[in-house]
């Protein structure tokens, strides 16, 4: 038998925060694009903490779905960044503000 | 026979309808004949209708026809149809029987304009509400007929557009009579609220119900509409500036007819003015105000139209002080007789006019009467007619009003009787200038000035100016309404036996609201009395204009110019109600009302304009604000949670 | 009671036609933009037409003497929310209705070359689908669907085809009036949810929703949140500002269903539903209403006799004319009532008319200010009679439609608010001033040279204008007809309110309980 | 505090902490790498971590997608496209230009960890199960139950996550083609490098973009000094 879940619970928040702020202070996009996928991570971790704790297989088949999207995402984003890159060099996510009011 | 009562006004109305489908194709002078035809028809109807109501007894001469129900909502139900009774039966009969003289006379007098059947297609109308205004058996038929005459009387009056002040006189006509119109329709409502009713039969058997506060109220705001249609105080500028009119349009609808319909509407009150007595008294101070400032003011007018036109105002105002004392039958009486003798000066006006190649100064006529011998005589019966010279018409019927003046206040009769006297002043003044004297005429020909157009003269050549008698048409009108302005006080005459007038109205106005108490030795008194002032305005008249046309010295600036109300009006009311609605639209709406819907455009704009700031750009501060949504929502829920 | 669905092929007609008719356009368009044109022109004036067909077989399956709707027709729509596809007419209604199927022909004649445009001609069939389905609605949230619809045609139909400022005066009245619209709808659902309450029934069913008990405060919020609505559709003082620019702006076929169709969905959303949910509080505050109104009037005769451009003026007018239905609307009589229903139509008559003949006038000479303009009557008499007729009809002179009108209102009004009415005659005055003044300055005089070529009224603008002036002439002289099946319906409504809302103004010396205590005082009266 | 670690065996308590210390300092390493692939190394790091941790809590099947899904995959794709844009160079993390953000950034973090674990305090799900059936089923393996789960319960989901593939598969190939000459580019950005709105857009404050250039862009594109990646670049300078 593991740990309980709380501690489990207590990473994943962290985790999540750790990940948070990564985004926050990160310009790379790539590093960001990253700090998301530890934001998800910690996520997937939480869901699969309560799928123990409630003894319910719905809480693994989340993360199956959530890894598939990320999967998904992973895919476009690098896309969108790579189409960024194409047409600024050097560009980080400050360079791109072309949005502002 | 009474049943033909609805082809009265139906028959003019059918005039309108043919000229307006098919006037311009039937031309010049056949539209003017068929119109004539009409209006000859509905007057031959009328004597018929008349007849049949002669052939009952004095008790029972009232009949009524409904043609349909015109109103019916809730408990207010007006039915269109007509109230025979000997009122409306004189009423019919004078204004079919004028009308068609001035129909026939029209015929020639308009023979050379451009729109010949518009004109008649006007009067065909004009006749057919008059007709409706005094047949109508309730008040809001008599409205409709009273607004139709004014909206003919406005298209009669603009009828040569092309001049602005033509149009401008049509456009204050309509306004001034709006005006009283307003009390009209108040008059309406309070009677409706009173009542119940607005049909005059079911009114009038309620009056007992009604306080007198209210009857007061109702009578005040009809007069109030009579003033604006009869131009008494304080509505009457429109009455001259309306003579831009053609000068037929001038005799019928702002001499004979049209302005009288005020008269005739207090006589079909009579019975709430009965109830009434301070709202008569009123009627009558206002009326003998009118008389005497419409007589002051045509003594110093130069204009022919414009003198009549101010006698208009004159004789009006002797009316409405007939009707004010309660003395009704005075007042048909001399509204009978005024419509005879003013036509007639009208139309001997026009036919100078017409002769003069459209002008109208006096003070440029002069030494007509031998070239025009028809005219100046028929002009001179009307002079003395109107000035109450014994035994024309004008002196039976004027000093039946003077008398009733005299029984209810002196004070009314001594201003009366120095009306009458200057009636005959001025009358005089306009008929010397115009037919005797030096002949002003020939060198003062077109001096240049087109404001008398030349829309209403025939463009004949501009050589020498030949004025004669005008043709068969326009003379015929003319010789009979000398002859009536002449013999038409025999109606009337105050013996006893024949005072058939007397006798034929009494069921319908109710007996004099002041009893006369005047011996038979008094009442001669005023008739010679009466007959005295005529002859002394005649001879003043003889004295002072039988060979001069200069009198500065009578002719004072205040007079001229009308006593500066049409200034007035024009500074104060015209020019400040401008003024108010400039400021109200260009301040007002502009500037708060729709500025307040811009203003609040633009505060949204603004608040945007400042909050685009937030709109950093940055991807990295929109997370940020994430992150402290995030922070606010998990506080708040803990703090519900605690609580 | 027929059988056959005959409210909702009225709705449903034009607005099928506006779906199918761009469809077709763009199949033609490319290969031959004369089928198109033709195409275009087929479809809508048939469905015009035929909408105008249905519409007068209403009219004649319509049993006058009875208030109550008729034809009604009853479909579950959204059922989970009570929703329903209820359609039915009434005295109030059926001659809007009728009015509405008149005048989109008329709009579509005068369009110009602009009816050749499917554009424009769909937007029109949606606009007439969505005007006609808000006078036909009896479920609140199906009328507030097609009150907010006509506010997409019109947007684009005045942005699209208007004048110079058009992008202004559309944005304008679109926001203003949506804006409005909020409230109506945040109103709407309150009212329901407080019926859903006390009955456990959730229904938009106007007839239901009558039946609400309200609370004084919750009455007036609701009334005032229906009101804002209407208000700023009708437009009543002081929240007409969209509607100058607006009418301005529209081009000609806009500005008569502006002025003529949609001013009225908000005066006949007053007496629909403002006088049918909240009888209490229009008894409370029919006298800021009628104080709204009767400022309206003067206001707007005032205002309207400075402005030099003929389209504002008779948009100004016009905001008098609305000033004078809600008073009518707000009097709570019988007389009033039916009056303001009448004059609905008459002002759909004659604003159209004179916008319409305004319209002509810029055809002809390429502008609106009357200082442009003179002498016309010599060039055009025809015309200058026509609107000497519609003038006089606005001005309200008796054997004119605009009167009869005008008279029941006042002579209503002036049974329970005696002074109101009196100041609102002060209107009839103004009316005359402005537009005779109007008439002289643009058809009395000489002409000038440049309007050598202004040329008489063609046939086919008096083919539409004659309809117009025969209703207004008609409406003016038997209007009998038509007024009995209105009272009816107005009767119903009036008792309604006296009951709900214990309208017990009794003016001096004389009770006025409810209508039959009235018509039985007036028997006493006579008895006496 | 439940300090619940009472239930726990020996070495799965030391298994849990040495992941858990993996994650931490693999996430903290992620952040504050200077060099994108040194990130990326630190990011595979916090995976194992991850799934060791799910190898704890019975979730082996998910422990195995994240090693070769999330470790294999995602990672690989994000040091190919380091590599392929070239940015595989350390870069100053010292200072952020945005003044306060990072400040700002990391007390709100603080908050929201310290909000998270005292709502957590006290709480905890005690009610039914959800649909998707048990955890633990005897002796089968959690490979079973959870395919079960997932083409029985979730099978429309999961159907639809198929659909997301293939439009990522074809976003991705869209977005990272090279436009042909005069054909329109791909809107996902406004491109203002065109030579009316340079300088203009970026780096200033960009007041709002001209729609003609935006039109202007879109039949033009990308005619200024043109990043140029991979292969020949048929559109240099002419």
């Amino acid at each position: 038998m593991t740990v309980s879940a709380s501690w489990y619970l207590t990473l994943a928040a962290a985790m999540f925060t750790i990940g948070a702020v990564g985004l926050l202070v990160r310009r790379n996009v790539l590093v960001m694009f990253m700090c998301v996928e530890l934001m998800l991570n910690a996520a997937n971790l939480t869901f699969v903490t309560f799928a123990r704790e409630l003894d319910d297989i719905g809480g693994q088949a989340v993360v199956f779905f959530v890894l598939v999207v990320a999967a998904a995402e992973v895919v476009v984003g690098l896309g969108i960044i790579v189409a960024i890159y194409r047409r600024r060099l050097g560009a980080t996510a400050d360079d791109v503000h072309v949005l502002k009011g | 026979m009474l049943h033909a009562a609805f082809l009265i006004p139906l028959f003019p109305f059918l005039g309108f309808l043919l000229l307006t489908a098919g006037g311009r194709k039937l031309g010049n002078p056949r539209a003017g004949w068929l119109a004539t035809i009409m209006v000859l028809a509905s007057f031959v109807t009328t004597i018929v209708v008349f007849a049949g109501l002669l052939g009952r007894a004095a008790g029972a001469r009232s009949y009524d026809q409904t043609w349909y129900t015109w109103l019916s909502v809730d408990r207010l139900h007006v039915s269109a149809g007509v109230l025979i009774d000997p009122l409306s039966m004189t009423m019919a009969l004078f204004v079919t029987g004028v009308s068609t003289l001035i129909h026939l006379y029209s015929i020639g007098y308009m023979e050379h304009d451009e729109n010949f059947p518009k004109f008649f297609l006007y009067l065909n109308l004009f006749v057919s509400s008059m007709l409706i205004l005094v047949l109508a058996d309730n008040f809001l038929l008599t409205f409709l007929g009273w607004e139709g005459v004014g909206v003919c009387s406005y298209f009669l009056i603009a009828f040569w557009f092309d001049r602005p002040s033509a149009a401008s006189a049509g456009k204050k006509a309509m306004i001034f009579n709006r005006i009283g119109d307003a009390g009209f329709l108040l008059a309406m409502f309070l009677t409706f609220e009173r009542t119940g009713s607005l049909q005059y039969r079911t009114v009038f058997a309620q009056l007992g119900h009604v306080g007198t506060p209210s009857l007061t109220a109702i009578a005040l705001l009809l007069f109030l509409g009579a003033a604006g249609k009869s131009a008494q105080l304080p509505l009457y500028p429109w009455l001259a500036d309306a003579m831009e009119g053609p000068t037929p349009v001038s005799a019928l609808i702002h001499a004979a007819t049209m302005v009288t319909a005020g008269v005739y509407l207090m006589c079909r009150i009579a019975p709430i003015l009965h109830l009434a007595p301070d709202a008569a008294h009123v009627v009558a101070i206002v009326g003998a105000a009118t008389a005497f400032l419409g007589a002051t003011i045509a003594c110093a007018q130069d204009d022919i139209k414009k003198i009549l036109a101010y006698s208009t105002i004159s004789q009006l105002g002797y009316m409405f002080l007939a009707a004010g004392v309660g003395a009704y039958v005075a007042a048909i009486f001399l509204m009978l007789t005024h419509a005879f003798y003013k036509a007639l000066l009208f139309l001997g006006a026009g036919s100078v006019i017409h002769a003069m190649d459209d002008e109208q100064d006096t003070k440029r006529f002069g030494a007509l009467a031998r070239l025009m011998p028809v005219t100046s005589v028929t002009f001179l019966i009307g002079w003395l007619s109107i000035g109450g010279v014994p035994p024309f018409s004008g002196f039976w019927s004027k000093g039946d009003v003077l008398m009733n003046a005299y029984s209810l206040s002196p004070v009314l009769y001594a201003v009366a009787a120095l009306t009458a006297l200057l009636t005959a002043y001025y009358l005089g003044r306009c008929y010397l200038l115009t037919f005797s004297g030096q002949q002003r005429w020939s060198e003062a020909r077109r001096s240049g000035d087109g404001t008398h157009g030349a829309a209403e003269g025939d463009g004949s050549p501009a050589g020498a100016l030949h004025p004669h008698d005008p043709g068969w048409v326009m003379r015929l009108p003319l010789v009979v309404l000398a002859a009536a302005s002449a013999v038409a006080g025999i109606i009337n005459l105050p013996f006893h036996p024949l005072d058939y007038l007397e006798r034929w109205l009494t069921p319908v106005v109710g007996s004099e609201l002041l009893q006369l108490h005047f011996s038979t030795g008094a009442q001669w008194a005023f008739a010679l009395g009466d007959a005295v002032l005529a002859a002394f305005g005649v001879a003043i008249a003889l004295g002072l204009w039988r060979s001069t046309s200069e009198h500065a010295e009578l002719e004072p600036a205040f007079l001229r110019r009308a006593w500066y109300v049409d200034w007035a009006y024009d500074r104060f009311l015209a020019h400040g109600s401008t003024e108010l609605a400039e400021v109200t639209s260009a301040d007002v709406e502009t500037k708060v009302i729709d500025g307040a819907v811009n203003g609040f455009g633009a505060l949204v704009a603004g608040a945007g304009r400042r909050l685009r700031r937030v709109q950093t750009g940055y991807v990295r501060n929109y997370a940020l604000g994430l992150l402290g949504g995030l922070v606010v929502l998990l506080a708040y829920v803990a703090v519900r949670a605690v609580s | 009671m027929s059988s056959f669905p005959y409210l909702t092929v009225l709705v449903l007609l034009p607005a099928g036609a506006a779906f199918v008719l761009p469809v077709v356009a763009s199949l033609l368009a490319p290969s031959s933009p004369q089928a198109e044109r033709r195409a275009v022109q087929v479809i809508g004036w048939a469905a015009v037409l035929a909408t105008l067909g249905v519409a007068i077989a209403v009219l004649a399956t319509f049993a006058s003497g009875s208030g109550g709707f008729q034809l009604v027709s009853s479909h579950a729509w959204i059922s989970s929310l009570g929703i329903r596809w209820t359609l039915g007419v009434d005295g109030i209604s059926l001659f809007l209705v009728l009015m509405t199927a008149l005048l989109f022909p008329i709009a579509l004649a005068a369009a110009g070359p602009r009816r050749h445009d499917p554009t424009f001609v769909a937007w029109l069939l949606l606009l007439e689908a969505g005007c006609l389905g808000s006078f036909l609605s009896l479920d609140v949230l199906v009328f507030f669907l097609f009150f907010e619809l006509t506010l997409v045609p019109v947007y684009f139909i005045m942005s699209g085809f208007g004048h110079e400022r058009r992008g202004y005066a559309a944005t304008k009245f679109f926001l203003y009036t949506l804006g409005a619209s909020a409230f109506l709808l945040v109103g709407i659902l309150a009212l329901v949810a407080i019926h859903a309450g006390q009955t456990g029934v959730t229904t938009f069913d106007v007839r239901a929703l009558a039946s609400t008990h309200l609370s004084d405060t919750a009455g007036v919020l609701l009334f005032l949140a229906f009101t804002a609505a209407f208000a700023v559709k009708a437009p009543i003082f002081p929240f007409h500002t969209w509607s100058p620019d607006a009418y301005r702006e529209s081009p000609a076929a806009g500005t008569v269903i502006l002025a003529g169709v949609m001013a009225k969905l908000g005066t006949y959303g007053i007496v629909r539903f403002d006088l049918e949910l909240f009888p209490k509080a229009v008894v409370t505050l029919a006298p800021w209403l009628l104080t709204l109104g009767v400022i309206g009037i003067i206001y707007g005769g005032v205002v309207a006799a400075v402005q030099h451009d003929l389209k504002r003026l008779v948009a100004y007018s016009s905001l008098a004319h609305i000033g004078f239905i809600v008073v009518g609307a707000f009097a709570l009589t019988g007389p009033a009532l039916s009056g303001a229903v009448l004059q609905m139509v008459n002002h759909g008559i004659y604003t159209t008319a004179l916008f319409l003949l305004v319209a002509m006038i810029y055809r002809r000479s390429g502008s609106f200010s009357v200082r442009d303009l003179t002498g016309l009557q010599a060039k055009a008499p025809v015309m200058a009679g026509m609107f000497t007729v519609v003038m006089l009809a606005s001005i309200g002179v008796p054997g004119l439609s605009g009167f009869i009108g005008e008279f029941l209102i006042l002579s209503g009004t002036f049974l329970t608010h005696r002074w109101w009415a009196v100041v609102a005659t002060g209107g009839v005055v103004i009316a005359a001033v402005y537009l005779l003044w109007a008439y002289q300055q643009v058809f009395h005089g000489k002409p000038t040279p440049a309007e050598k070529g202004f040329k008489e009224v063609s046939w086919r603008e008096s083919a539409y204008m004659a309809p117009l002036i025969a209703l207004i002439v008609l409406l003016g002289v038997f209007p009998g007809p038509v007024l009995s099946r209105i009272t009816p319906s107005v009767d119903l409504l009036v008792n309604h309110v006296e009951q709900v809302g214990h309208a017990t103004v009794p003016p001096a010396g004389q009770p006025v309980a409810n209508l039959t205590a009235k018509l039985t005082s007036a028997g006493g009266k006579a008895a006496r | 505090m439940h300090l619940l670690l009472a239930t726990a065996t020996l070495p799965d308590t030391i298994t849990f902490a040495l992941a858990a210390a993996i994650c931490i300092v693999g996430s903290v390493g992620v952040v504050v790498s200077t060099h994108p692939v040194h990130s990326a190394l630190m990011l595979v790091m916090t995976l194992f971590g991850v799934a060791v941790l799910f190898v704890e809590e019975n979730a082996q099947f998910l422990a195995a997608v994240q090693v070769i899904v999330y470790a294999g995959a995602i990672v690989v794709l994000f040091l190919f496209v380091i590599m392929l844009l070239g940015v595989d160079r350390a870069e100053a993390i010292a200072a952020d230009p945005l003044k306060g953000q990072r400040l700002t950034a990391v007390i709100l973090g603080v908050l929201v960890l310290a909000e998270v674990i005292v709502l957590g305090r006290g709480r905890w799900p005690t009610g039914a199960h959800a649909t998707g059936g048990a955890l633990n089923q005897g002796s089968t393996p959690n490979v079973n139950v959870l395919g079960t789960s997932i083409f029985t319960t979730f099978l429309l989901p999961f159907e639809i996550t198929s659909a997301l593939l293939v439009i990522a598969i074809i976003g991705a190939v869209v977005l990272a083609r090279r436009p042909a000459r005069g054909t329109n580019a791909p809107a996902v950005i406004v491109d203002d490098d065109t030579p009316g709105a340079s300088g203009d857009g970026l780096g200033d404050d960009g007041d709002g973009i001209d729609p003609d250039d935006e039109a202007a862009a879109d039949v033009a594109p990308a005619e200024g000094p043109g990043v140029t990646v991979g292969g020949g670049d048929e559109r240099s300078q002419p």
